[in-house]
């Protein structure tokens, strides 16, 4: 099993989550996240003076998914959060070593 | 003999006036950071108890207790002895007299809560209060004799202040000042910058207060007459006059018009015209309040440059604000329009003009020296500010031992 | 001759009006998305700045000038030429003329800014405040000459509007519909959901919004006499009534009452009741909550079906609540209540009542083929939407570079 | 004949007392977990229309309309029958009845609101509505009748109460202990620790009840002469006496003066000053206002010890400020302030003091039995409260299907 | 070294903290997540118009332990977040190559 | 590459952030987090009682680096953020199996 945590723009969100729901993966984990990359901040104004504010708004995914399921998670994450432009955001794969569902104890896969 | 029409009308704006606080205490607020807005709040709602009081026992009878020397009221009405709910003889002849007491003490409560806003998230509770005691007695209490007391000298010499340019918006400005000198900026001051946590909370406050000012400027007629629906109106047209300005002008200077900008030309608007408000028409309240968003924008932005932290330009509004706002009553203060008033520059009378600006200068540097003063002593005594720790945790916690918002 | 009674309740009436607009925008800054809640606001605050300089310019001699043709009112009182503290001899005889001017005032201000809500999180600010300044002058002074002027040619057919269901709801409904139609949805309307980001502000707002409300139709008598309390009585118990009936309507529809839905049952009852609040009896007025709450509640329900994004229910509520508010005057007016009054369909009067369909036909059809022109013009001149990239950023960001909270 | 300033005044009035309901909400929304927030608005804000109906009804007649025995009110103004505009020839006599009659209902609206805050974040909404609803025509009509109707028995006898000492505050405060020991304590209670969720709101909600209180015990005047200028000043200074008092003491007790501790020693100061507010001279009510700050803090404090969870301390602050407000009545109480008052026991009248103590254990126990009774009843045929599990998702979900912010 | 990620009911907080105090766990950084999964979102009202809000507000336990001390400390988890109902949540258990507590420079199992 | 989790005190942000940044650390990502562990959490008075809330506010900073960084990263990291006093926080490092730039699909190294 894998971990894959993906730092989206916000707006994007409903359709990587109608995305990965289209290709059934139903659980995923999700936080408010602020950014800093290329993407540059924007300017604001306070009583006539002037302040970048370089941490951006983001979303961040986590969800566990099967090994081979990796790879498509990966692109249908990607293809719902493109728009091209910069501050698009990462993907990352992390490894797992094992999963505990709460509720029930199962372990591994069936806990996903 | 007690008017009904009148008594309700400041008795209405003396509740108005009290609302002022809680709505400073928001505009203020709204600007810290998270970890600073229960301090700032405490900073201004303290005030309602520690003024009052003192306004009880001595501030009433200092202000406006009978004269000595054109210079400070006497005793003789200490712990409000003989202030009763028959009309006084001498001030605001037709409400009780106990309602004219009320309604002064608001102001006097609202002026030392303006000057907090020039040390915010920095200064202990502690010193804070006592300086605000010791300021009040020290500055507002005489200033208000000067003026508004029967007998005060500046008033004698025809310096005319409506409702509170000099008494309020330029002894609180000064202080501010003085405050800034002395306290120094806050941690990290340029480096960091300081974005206001909750604007909605400063629009709220802003809101209030520009709700409030109809009683602070319309009630100082005294009288639900003609002279307050001026005032009113005076005020209401400065105060939308200065919003317009300095969003205009921040458009042009920076790109956008923004809210706290609204709210910041509103509010130096409604302080600009605070002195002038039941002596001056309608375009000239306009006009004033136009100087008002100009020039306070431009003290603001200069602030910056030389590098004082007066962290919510109290210099820069209430100041200048109080300031521009006596020496334009010079210039457009009419006998048509209040003939118990003056005529101004305009209607060619220079010397009214020139007492104005004498008035300007002595409240100027009395309020400035003595704040000084005050506060060097009890930064030498106590010590004013925070400890770096406590200011890199924020006022809430380590003044108040509580979080705003969990 | 003045009266300080009279001229201490319509100046605490004209504040509690100005409070209403910021108790406006917090009522729909609460309902937007937390990226728009300060563009929200400043499209409801300017109107403070923009509508007052043209009101006291222009605005209060073509609404209340002497009359033209029963059409509007000559520019003799052009820039408050005449109006002083003096009383009117035609209206308000017993206040200073500039305490009624400044009144009104205040209701030309709120009714521009209750457009704002059917095209919020989506309208760019510089076409928005053209819009509501041309708006103002082309719609708001000659419906209002119309109906309160003296004159006024409804106003002599015997329409009857106590406080602004036609003036004040009615026009600013039906430029909510026009505006709605020219500038279209927001972006992923229907496809997300737009929660409010803020319900306890959205409660603040009508809080303030219920208490200014007294101000706004009990001052409407223009004195504090029997008519005034009559107008405070309806007000209360037809927002009370209105808030009652779509809680319950909503928990019998939806399964629970909602904290928003009281809010905005309250609102609808208020608005609703203003054309009558001074004509009717108290059981007319909780008769006219009711019908609001029902009416209003199907009217917004209905509104999503049809695809409409009026998207904080400027015509639901104020649309549909002036319409039913000024026919049910036509229904429950009774003379034994305002002998200044009429009597309705219920006092056996159909005349009357056809009187105020009459009205709101020609005042809603003039207010929505001038507003839908005027968006027309503007739109292909300037474009009044905000790009797709700044409605994502969102308005705050966008058009005023603040974010509220941090 | 209505005099125009004393209309003028009990409008205003009005207002000021319904604006105290969505302040009050505002004051316990803060103090309540995120997830509670919209569910403790509704419970106030809910009575604006459950109890202004039963008012205008019954509600009224039952109070105030013709005395039998000393009971209660006969039902001849049932549905506000012959309540119009004319002044009443037994209350308020210079005013319309009608404005007498709205201005009480504001009264009848808070005072269950009050109850509200003992069973905080675990009641729910229809079950409270019918209890609200019962109370006020069992306990608050009675009471208020008693005490404040014409021939009501404890008037006879002597007992004075000038705004609601033991009509409001010690009948919600009675009420408020039943409902603790009835309804039990929050799940966790003791465990866990409930801290507010957004004290500056908590903050805006003290600045509204105290704006108002100007207009509950001012008011209470029922005519704009110096009797109100004296209520309004005596409830200024113990609102700020209370504040300074309990910062006081719990700066000494914990180490911090609190601003949430400033808020709640103003509230004591405002609630336990309300029954003597007219009676009394300034230093009396700074008196009043420091032994409220003094025991409400101290009764507060036990309550923890005693382990009930009187959620947000109604009984701590309404029902110790209405028993110590009226029996410092029965000690500060002077002819020479309000000659249509008494002289308390200060002015060697031990029979007026014995008098207010029989009013204390009279309106206590018959509330705090009746309520009892109520909650009992209610309780068994629906249940009072929220399910386990609605308790832990909140009452804005489980009750509205509404989340506060998002 | 492992990381424990736990995802579990907002409510349940208090419990799984004592339960892991318990056991002797001091160290552990918590933030506030939005969930995904099978349990159903709950319905909220707008102006008499029926939404589902799908996203569930959670807390994510974020705890550095010892390899062998994992085993003991899920299990811990487990118990203390039980309600038995759909949404309790997930344990995630991943490798970690090192640890550095910044006050001191330690690394490894003396930093955690 | 690796995942570094940094968990600092909110105030030292600005110093970390500026001192990556001197050493050419363009991207990271941050959140906000609650910290339990030695360090005393503070007191807070509600109406006369003392409580303490023992959850401290912390910033947790993840940055994706290549493995020969992590060193001088780490260390720059723990300089900026170091106060001395008990809460300085934890830095934690993590294996990292892919990163995918969404905006690109670039992969790895070149996805930083
Ligand atoms: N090295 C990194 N480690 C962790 N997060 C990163 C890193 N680089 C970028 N990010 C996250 O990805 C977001 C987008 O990155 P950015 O460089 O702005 O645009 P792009 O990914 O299109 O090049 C950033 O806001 C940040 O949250
Ligand atoms: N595949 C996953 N990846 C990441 N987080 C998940 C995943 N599945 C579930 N979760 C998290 O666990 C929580 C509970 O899962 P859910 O399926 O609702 O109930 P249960 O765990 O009892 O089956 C979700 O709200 C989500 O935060
Ligand atoms: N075992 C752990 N797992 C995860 N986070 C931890 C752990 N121990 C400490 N932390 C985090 O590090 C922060 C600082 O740790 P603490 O023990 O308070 O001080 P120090 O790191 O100086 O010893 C904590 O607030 C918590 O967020």
């Amino acid at each position: 099993m894998k971990k894959i945590e993906a730092i989206i723009k916000p707006f994007k969100l409903d359709d990587v989550k109608e995305a990965l729901n289209a290709m059934g993966i139903k659980g995923m984990t999700l936080s408010e996240v602020k950014g800093y990359g290329r993407q540059k901040g924007h300017k604001e104004i306070y009583r006539g003076a002037e302040y970048v504010v370089d941490f951006i708004p983001k979303v961040k995914l986590e969800l566990i998914v099967e090994a081979e399921q990796v790879e498509a998670v990966v692109e249908c994450i990607r293809q719902a959060a493109l728009t091209g432009k910069i501050g698009d955001g990462k993907i990352f794969v992390l490894p797992v070593e094992d999963v505990i569902r709460v509720r029930t104890g199962e372990k591994g896969k069936d806990a996903i | 003999m007690n008017n009904t029409g009148d008594t309700a009308f400041i008795l209405a704006s003396a509740g108005l006036v009290l609302l002022m606080t809680p709505g400073l205490a928001l505009f203020y607020g709204g600007m810290v950071r998270s970890k600073n807005v229960l301090g700032t709040f405490m900073q201004s709602l303290i005030m309602i108890s520690v003024i009052s009081i003192e306004w009880v026992l001595l501030g009433y009878t200092m202000s406006f207790g009978p004269d000595i020397q054109g210079l400070i009221g006497d005793l003789s009405w200490l712990g409000l002895h003989a202030v009763g709910s028959a009309p006084s003889q001498t001030y605001a002849t037709t409400i009780p007299q106990n309602a004219f007491m009320i309604y002064q003490c608001m102001f006097a409560i609202i002026t030392p809560a303006l000057i907090t806003g020039a040390f915010a998230e920095r200064v202990r509770f502690a010193p804070f209060v006592i300086f605000a005691l010791l300021w009040s007695i020290l500055v507002y209490n005489p200033v208000c004799h000067w003026i508004w007391g029967s007998g005060g000298w500046l008033a004698a010499r025809g310096v005319l202040d409506f409702a509170g340019g000099l008494v309020v918006h330029l002894t609180s400005g000064a202080a501010a000042l003085a405050a800034v000198l002395v306290i120094g900026p806050r941690r990290g001051f340029g480096k960091q910058s300081f974005m206001p946590h909750n604007l909605p909370m400063t629009v709220i406050g802003t809101g209030l207060l520009w709700f409030g000012w109809f009683g602070f400027n319309g009630g100082s007629a005294l009288a639900a007459n003609g002279i307050a629906a001026t005032a009113f109106v005076s005020t209401h047209l400065a105060g939308m006059a200065g919003m317009a300005v300095w969003s205009l002008v921040e458009w042009l200077h920076r790109g956008k018009p923004t809210t706290l900008g609204a709210a910041s030309g509103a509010v130096a608007g409604l302080a600009t015209v605070t002195p002038a408000a039941g002596f001056v028409g309608p375009m000239s309240a306009i006009a004033i309040g136009i100087i008002a968003g100009l020039l306070c924008y431009t003290a603001v932005s200069l602030k910056s440059r030389i590098g004082l932290d007066d962290s919510l330009d109290v210099v820069g509004i209430h100041g200048v604000g109080g300031v521009i706002g006596t020496i334009c009553l010079g210039v457009f203060a009419c006998k048509d329009i209040n003939p118990a008033g003056a005529d101004g520059l305009l209607f060619g009378n220079p010397v009214f003009f020139g007492g104005q600006i004498f008035g300007v200068i002595v409240v100027g540097a009395y309020a400035f020296v003595v704040s000084w003063l005050l506060l060097k002593i009890i930064n030498a005594v106590m010590g004013l500010r925070v400890s770096a720790e406590d200011e890199v945790t924020g006022l809430d916690l380590s003044e108040h031992s509580e979080t705003a918002y969990s």
